[in-house]
């Protein structure tokens, strides 16, 4: 089991966030069935699974965006099912404002906590470079590439300053070395500030990688099998590696296993 | 003197009179008392305002305004309502009525009856139907043989020249003068050559009936005014059109001048004075309207006017 | 907001209640400003008068009625058609579009009446100059409406379909014209409360049938009973009319799952 | 489609001169209209005729035409303010959907003639029953506009933005405002276009100042060169009107670099 | 060098396409600049590089949607510089439209070409089990996940029939499995109607096991520098490999070669 990082601010033995018994409909499809998930306070988990079985709509539900039919959310101990705004949401398309430059797409969720303009346009400037988005400070959202919205939408969600972080394909438009940059700088801060997040990703060494846990959904709503918690797989760390986690036996049993757990459903 | 005139203004009553219509030289002798000063003698400070379409009479009625222009033929209307707008005629403007019916000179529509075969451009008024039908039964005509059409334009000579229709109801004073000006070709004859009846009074001064009974004197004085105004127009018609044109320069000056000319033999005519209303012409154009079965309810043909105020 | 909708039954009470809530207030309101004096009754009749005048009137009413509808739908037809033609025409071609435009609103503020006589002169006593006010009335708002939505395509999926060797004409079927349609309709929505207004406003101009007719003809007369009861009928005709735009545009477009995202 | 817009000097001659070229043809062929015959010269005066009138009766008419300016604008801000307020409050609350759409409809339905003594009655002979009128007129277009734009915010972007906890008045602000841009732009431009004529049919309400007056006086002394030149001042105040709106739209959406994707 | 399969209709002797000395521009930045590809008839090629270096611009300028201030686009010898409509796109936003239900917006370049509706329809629908859609046929837009909305771009575009694809990220927002399919089924079927593809994609591996030759893309425009093609890398594929090329050394190899280029330029 993971190590949660204490923090001094919460109490660590509540999770971050939690999803109980969650049961979604939309319509007449029941997307996801008793899934049961959580990601403990300072701990990065992952979310992963075939494309259409139910992701994204855990994560709306975790950010209360979308209230469950059954089950409830919780934050800290505290219920926010259907109440979102206290946890930071990544989501799958970019969505960033047509009508606002980069730098205020960015600095959105400061204006939105009532900073002053000029104060949270300059706190989002001082990150742009880390996500190298530098030179792109005055353009508009149709202006930049993929990969530089994906960047921006990541950018907007950290400047949130949310304790517990929900990602959608953070870097799924983004090449191998960017990828790599971001994903680390990640984890570097993550750790410092003790932060939780649940990410999705299709890539499992992503995956293994960056999180302490990664959850398994599997189902196939659209054929009338809604989706649930298939496998939970502990990612153990070497407390002391010689060498990138990457190379490590640890780190290839986890990939084995969530290889397994997805392969396992596909058949 | 700069001082005492002041002093007078500001103890001036305010009156509004509210037009029946655009002002016009109907109106000449009220715009020529109001710049000669005979309202400020009478210590009178008189607004004039134009009114919406039709809704003089309403306004007067509510008291919005203590007089205005109507017209004997449309306050009988809210008279023999079921719930008559309380206001009162205090004096004619003209003596006689001068509508009557134009036509091209070369259709040779001389007469009522020549109107058969026709197209008359009508207003679709009950009222005016009828008179149609009374002057051409007391002409000999058969009115059905008229084709009505719809009246849509404003210039009558236009709408003739245009052969948009060949006869139209029109005020002497105003559309036959335009008429002549362009020297146009028409033919008109006037409706009381062929029924009295229809001698009623258009246009009319009239009073908040409240107004009348709390504030005769200054009724009294108002009309006393007002006749000084329309006499001066009767005598001097040219200056009572540069008068009328200096305040509404939007007028033609010509056709004001023109219109003028005309109007100064009729704004007294027969009468024994200025505004008078004659009871016996008043009561049988009401009796026509009863008889005609025109109206709402009976009118009392009696009522409605008065000379009280002329004196 | 992703929920199913849940168009309860108490929901569609409400849908139909309260607007017919409103409406009957405002008719109590008109009573009591009646009846208390602030409005003098020969200025403004009653609910009541109107009611009985509408009674007694009604079959003429109905006559009038059908002839102004008659017009109105007509007008309407040909002021979308001329709207949506136009509105296509300079959304192609830039000239048009530059041509057009001063034209399209000095059309919309030459005042009818200063017309009217030419009118006449030109269509006759009929339908004809009728329907052409109609149509210049409502044309401009879904011209107007329709070319804002035209230029509010994204760009891209304009690119995609060109990739696919899509035509102009296919563009304007498949991106353009269901992008716009929100726009559309709220032209529509504009043009069709001016339809029966406009027909009445034409009916004016003269005529022997039609709301318009009837309603100078009361006015004339003096009947303000009667003139409010035939206010009354444009109101309720207009109403429909608008309710038929809103079925239309929920047939129209289907993919706008709720109407109000509350 | 992507290139840099190449807004040269011949494409602003063509932006400035084929409308002023469209306006000159329409000159022309209503020129030789008349001398042609075609419409007689009693019924309608030839452009030059006009210019006449234009020139002689020069004073009177911009002393006439600002007060309608002033009513005009009075009335389209709050036209407008008004239209906004209402979409607005129709937008967040369901139930002052339900009850002001039919009111909404209705108001636009009375035709003016018939409720004018009620008007000048309760708001006397001065600005205040035409501002009235105008404002009446010119909130329609821009409500109906606005709240169609309000409801086409993709469902995605509040959601978003309801995860970063903005309040529905963020909602408002980032999403549905700069969404329903578009929308608004259109409605401004067809009140706009309406705030003009609006006034000046307000002011055939009576009153002794303003282009309604004029026109009406003219009209009824039988003069068609005035009554020309009266439209002709209409017309050119209300295509300014719309200028100055462009403008405004250019200013306020910066985000949308070229105006026509052509 | 890869093999070119010989089509029996077209000229192997010109490439499917191919931009010669291509400079692009945004208004005052230029993206891309002396840009030199092509992919021969029957062969995929691959293009990565950063996030924001310029893919997509030169997708969209070999897609005939800009028009490069410099430098022409010729597809089987003609010059269609700025003439869209002959090759088939997918762009990198789905772009399905969403007034039309997912059945229609697959069958849309059917209908383009002017087939009847429901002739159109039965084609697209023939192919949904293919894409894993069974059941989304009748579904609007907004009801699918990211990656089924992508998997319809694809199908979409796999349908206009084209001999020439350009792909833009096409696996990006699907989960291993899903791509590992739909990978092997693109590979079979170009194969197989003898079509060639240029792709985008930010997974190296999946790069090396498309392509015959990937293009590296380099360079940072919004700082001022446009991009080039920066290595050319040819995939050798062994005639009879005894297992899966991912494991051979060629693979490997070639892999190897790809990351050096793409890293060489991050420094
Ligand atoms: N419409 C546009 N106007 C101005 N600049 C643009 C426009 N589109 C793209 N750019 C700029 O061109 C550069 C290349 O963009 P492009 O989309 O081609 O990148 P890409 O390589 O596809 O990136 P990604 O992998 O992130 O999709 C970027 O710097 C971007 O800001
Ligand atoms: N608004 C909606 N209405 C109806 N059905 C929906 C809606 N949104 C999603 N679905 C359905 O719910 C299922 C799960 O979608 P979801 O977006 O959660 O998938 P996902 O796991 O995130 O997939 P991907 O990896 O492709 O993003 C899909 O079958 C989809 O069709
Ligand atoms: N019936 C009447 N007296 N009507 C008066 C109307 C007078 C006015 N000159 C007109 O032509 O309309
Ligand atoms: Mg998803
Ligand atoms: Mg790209």
């Amino acid at each position: 089991m993971a190590q949660a990082i204490p923090t001094p601010t919460e109490q660590t033995a509540l999770p971050a966030i939690e999803g109980r018994n969650l049961e979604i409909r939309y319509d007449d499809t029941t997307v996801v069935a008793q899934a049961n998930l959580h990601v403990n306070a300072g701990e990065i988990c992952c979310l992963i699974g075939k494309s259409g079985c139910g992701k994204t709509t855990i994560l709306n539900t975790l950010a209360g965006l979308v209230t469950p039919t059954q089950g409830s959310v919780l934050s800290f101990g505290e219920d926010v099912t259907g109440k979102p705004g206290s946890i930071g949401y990544m989501l799958q398309k970019d969505l960033l404002l047509p009508h606002l430059r980069i730098i205020d797409n960015a600095a959105l969720p400061l204006l939105l906590k009532g900073q002053a303009k000029q104060e949270a346009r300059e706190t989002a400037a001082r990150l742009f470079p880390t996500f190298g988005l530098e030179g792109t400070e005055g353009l508009w959202p149709h202006q930049l590439s993929g990969g530089m919205r994906q960047r921006v939408a990541l950018l907007r969600t950290y400047v949130t300053g949310a304790r517990c972080l929900l990602l959608d394909e953070p870097f799924s438009a983004l090449d191998a070395i960017t990828r790599a940059d971001m994903r680390s700088w990640f984890t570097k801060v993550t750790q410092k500030l003790g932060l939780s997040a649940l990410v999705i990703t299709h890539d499992v060494d992503e995956a293994v990688s960056l999180a302490q846990r990664v959850y398994v959904l599997a189902g196939n709503p659209r054929l009338g099998q809604p989706s649930t918690i298939h496998a939970e797989i502990h990612v153990e760390r070497n407390e002391s590696p010689n060498g990138p986690f990457e190379l490590t036996e640890e780190f290839l049993q986890a990939k084995r296993s969530v290889w397994a757990a997805l392969q396992d459903n596909a058949q | 003197d700069d001082n005492r005139q002041s002093a007078s203004a500001t103890n001036a009553t305010e009156l509004s009179l509210v037009l029946d219509y655009t002002p016009n030289t109907n109106h000449t002798g009220i715009y020529v008392a109001q710049s000669l000063g005979y309202y400020a003698e009478e210590g009178i400070s008189l607004t004039i305002v134009s009114p919406p379409e039709d809704g003089a009479d309403a306004l007067i009625g509510a008291g919005s305004v203590q007089l205005g222009i109507s017209y004997q033929d449309v306050m009988a209307n809210y008279l023999a309502s079921s719930t008559p707008l309380p206001y009162t005629a205090i004096g004619a403007v003209v003596q006689h009525n001068t509508s009557g019916i134009m036509s091209r000179q070369e259709d040779g529509i001389t007469r009522p009856r020549a109107m058969e075969g026709h197209q008359y451009a009508t207003w679709n008024q009950d009222v005016e139907q009828a008179m149609i039908r009374d002057i051409m039964a007391y002409d000999g005509g058969d009115y059905s043989k008229i084709e009505l059409v719809p009246y849509a334009v404003d210039d009558e000579v236009a709408g003739l020249r245009s052969n948009a229709f060949d006869c139209v109801w029109v005020y002497e004073g105003w559309a036959v003068q335009n008429a002549s000006l362009q020297n146009f070709a028409y033919s008109y004859f006037p409706f009381i050559d062929y029924d009295d009846s229809l001698d009623y009074y258009t246009p009319v001064i009239a009073a908040n009936n409240e107004f009348l009974a709390k504030n005769a004197d200054t009724a009294r004085a108002f009309m006393r005014a007002t006749r000084r105004g329309y006499e001066y127009a009767a005598s001097n018609p040219s200056d009572a059109a540069r008068i009328l044109v200096e305040a509404v320069p939007e007028l033609d000056a010509q056709l004001v001048a023109k219109s003028a000319e005309y109007l100064a033999g009729k704004y007294i005519d027969d009468a024994s004075e200025w505004g008078y209303i004659d009871k016996d012409r008043w009561a049988r154009f009401y009796q026509w309207l009863n008889d005609n079965g025109l109206v709402e309810t009976t009118l009392d043909v009696d009522a409605g006017f008065t000379n009280d105020y002329l004196a | 907001m992703k929920h199913a909708p849940s168009d309860t039954t108490s929901r569609k009470a409400k849908r139909i209640g309260i607007p017919l809530a409103v409406v009957a207030g405002t008719i109590i309101c008109w009573h009591l400003a009646i009846i208390s004096g602030l409005v003098p009754n020969f200025l403004m009749p009653t609910p009541l008068q109107v009611a009985q005048a509408l009674a007694s009137d009604w079959q003429l009413l109905a006559s009038h009625a059908g002839t102004t509808l008659v017009e109105a739908a007509i007008g309407l037809a040909a002021g979308v058609a001329l709207g949506f033609v136009a509105a296509v025409a300079m959304d192609r071609f830039e000239v048009i579009y530059l041509a057009l435009s001063p034209l399209i609103t000095i059309s919309q503020t030459i005042p009818t009446v200063a017309i009217a006589p030419l009118l006449v002169l030109w269509l006759g006593y009929g339908i004809l100059p009728k329907i052409v006010l109609i149509t210049l009335t409502t044309f401009f708002p879904v011209a107007i409406s329709l070319i804002a939505g035209f230029t509010s395509v994204d760009p891209d999926t304009v690119n995609m379909l060109r990739s696919m060797g899509a035509s102009r004409w296919d563009i304007f079927r498949y991106a353009k014209l269901p992008e716009a349609a929100d726009h559309f309709f709220s032209g529509l929505k504009i043009s069709a409360t001016y339809a029966i207004i406009g027909a009445v406003i034409a009916e004016w101009l003269g005529g022997d049938a039609g709301l318009g007719v009837y309603m100078t003809r009361v006015r004339k007369s003096f009947s303000y009973d009667r003139m409010f009861a035939v206010i009354i009928v444009i109101s309720a005709l207009s109403l429909m009319l608008i309710k038929i735009i809103d079925i239309l545009k929920k047939i129209c477009m289907p993919w706008k799952h709720t109407e109000r995202n509350e």
